[in-house]
């Protein structure tokens, strides 16, 4: 099963990439998809506690089961406005 | 043509843009837009426009870029709008926000909001504020005399209720 | 040229015009206007405009008629700005007050605040409103279908300090 | 002693008058040229309570005593903005 993985702000900056590509089994939640990238790159486990995440453009918990082909997406804390 | 109520983007922003497309919008909720003109129902046009600062905690700022995750961006103005419709009925609300690099003195974001009375518009303008600074997805990175850094505020989950019972109260005199 | 930062006259209110006067105002205080650009100091600009409504109290408004005692309105908009710069001494003020024959949908009045910080541009906003309408000597005769009425508020005499905390405790939230 | 009087809104339908000329003795305050104007035109006395007043646009209290040339105003509760 295979997910886009989308990165923003500092969260871009430490992978190097705003898109990525990732294969995860099925079952997977966003939180599997997190930890694997945490793995790979480990100064992203700084952001676990103020992480949001988002499936599809909406907000969604890090236990939610994605499936094949969604837009897995990791947020830092926002400062727009 | 009129703006669009809600935008993310890169143009200047302008009052008038967002003046025009308040008042363009007709019906019960802020979301709403239909193009028509306004019918006179509303005595009160609140705007608020952010500008990029020269100085940020003791930097001096050259420039800031922002970033957003667009279409999610959308969503998020989309929310706020149906919120302000659901806590102030008679209110509407256009906001847009610009991406990209901006200058010291750019407006970062505008918004406008129109209703009967100015109560209602000034609250609404302020808590549309409150509430993009909140949940919207989207982040500036300062650009200042000696580095960079990404800004990162206190993300809300859309869904706390908490957060959005204290953008409420500031709206709130 | 930069109009004017107080005004009263016959000239329909744009947004951009009170806007771009509060802009090219500098200093500590409100009421103090230079004609130099924005230093980047400021990171907040809310503006309020007044609309006819064409509706009021049940009546069918055709069109308002403002009149005006100028020369003292123009002082009563001068105290104004002294007590933003009093109590917000950051914020810079900027109001236009329109006088004569009105149409449902035209603005009576234009006022932008700006200021390094949101909150503080809010407030004294939403005070310059409330003050005007306690102190600044101006009346509206209101032509509805059926007949005619002057408008009659509750002067308040500006060293009335109980109206001007009111003011005050409607601006902050 | 001679004062300009300044009428506004409904005080100016009532007398007709925007503006004024009147006579008064020295020592005269602001009440005492209202009250001459009231007796002149009996429509102005419900105003009493809710009337504001002015020598050459300053707010002033009724009892100030006015001087030679002066312009005194009189204003109905103000309904501006």
């Amino acid at each position: 099963m295979r997910v886009t993985v989308r990165l923003f702000a500092r969260l871009r900056d430490i992978t190097g990439a705003s898109e990525l590509a990732r294969d995860v089994a099925p079952g997977a939640t966003i939180g599997d998809v997190w930890r694997q990238l945490a793995g790979e790159f480990p100064e992203l486990a700084s952001y676990e506690r103020s992480l949001s995440s988002a499936i599809n453009a909406d907000y969604a918990r890090m236990d939610q089961v994605i499936g094949d082909g969604d837009e897995i997406a990791f947020l830092p804390p926002v400062s727009g406005g | 043509m009129t703006p669009p109520l809600l935008a993310i983007g890169r143009d200047p922003l302008a009052l008038d843009g967002i003046a025009a497309a308040v008042a363009a919008s007709t019906g019960t909720d802020a979301s709403t837009s239909s193009g028509q003109a306004p019918d006179g129902r509303d005595g009160a046009v609140v705007t608020f426009l952010g500008l990029v600062r020269n100085h940020n905690l003791g930097r001096s700022v050259r420039y800031l870029e922002y970033e957003a995750y667009e279409p999610m961006a959308l969503k998020a103005f989309e929310r706020i709008a149906s919120e302000i419709g659901a806590r102030w009925p008679s209110a509407r609300l256009a906001l847009h926000h610009r991406i990209g690099k901006l200058l010291v003195g750019e407006a970062s974001i505008a918004i406008a909001t129109r209703s009967p009375h100015r109560g209602d518009a000034y609250a609404a303008c302020r808590y549309a504020i409150e509430r993009v600074k909140q949940i919207a997805p989207i982040w500036k990175h300062e650009f200042f005399d000696g580095g960079e850094v990404w800004i990162e505020g206190a993300t809300a989950n859309p869904d706390d209720q908490q957060a959005r019972a204290e953008a409420e109260r500031i709206a709130c005199a």
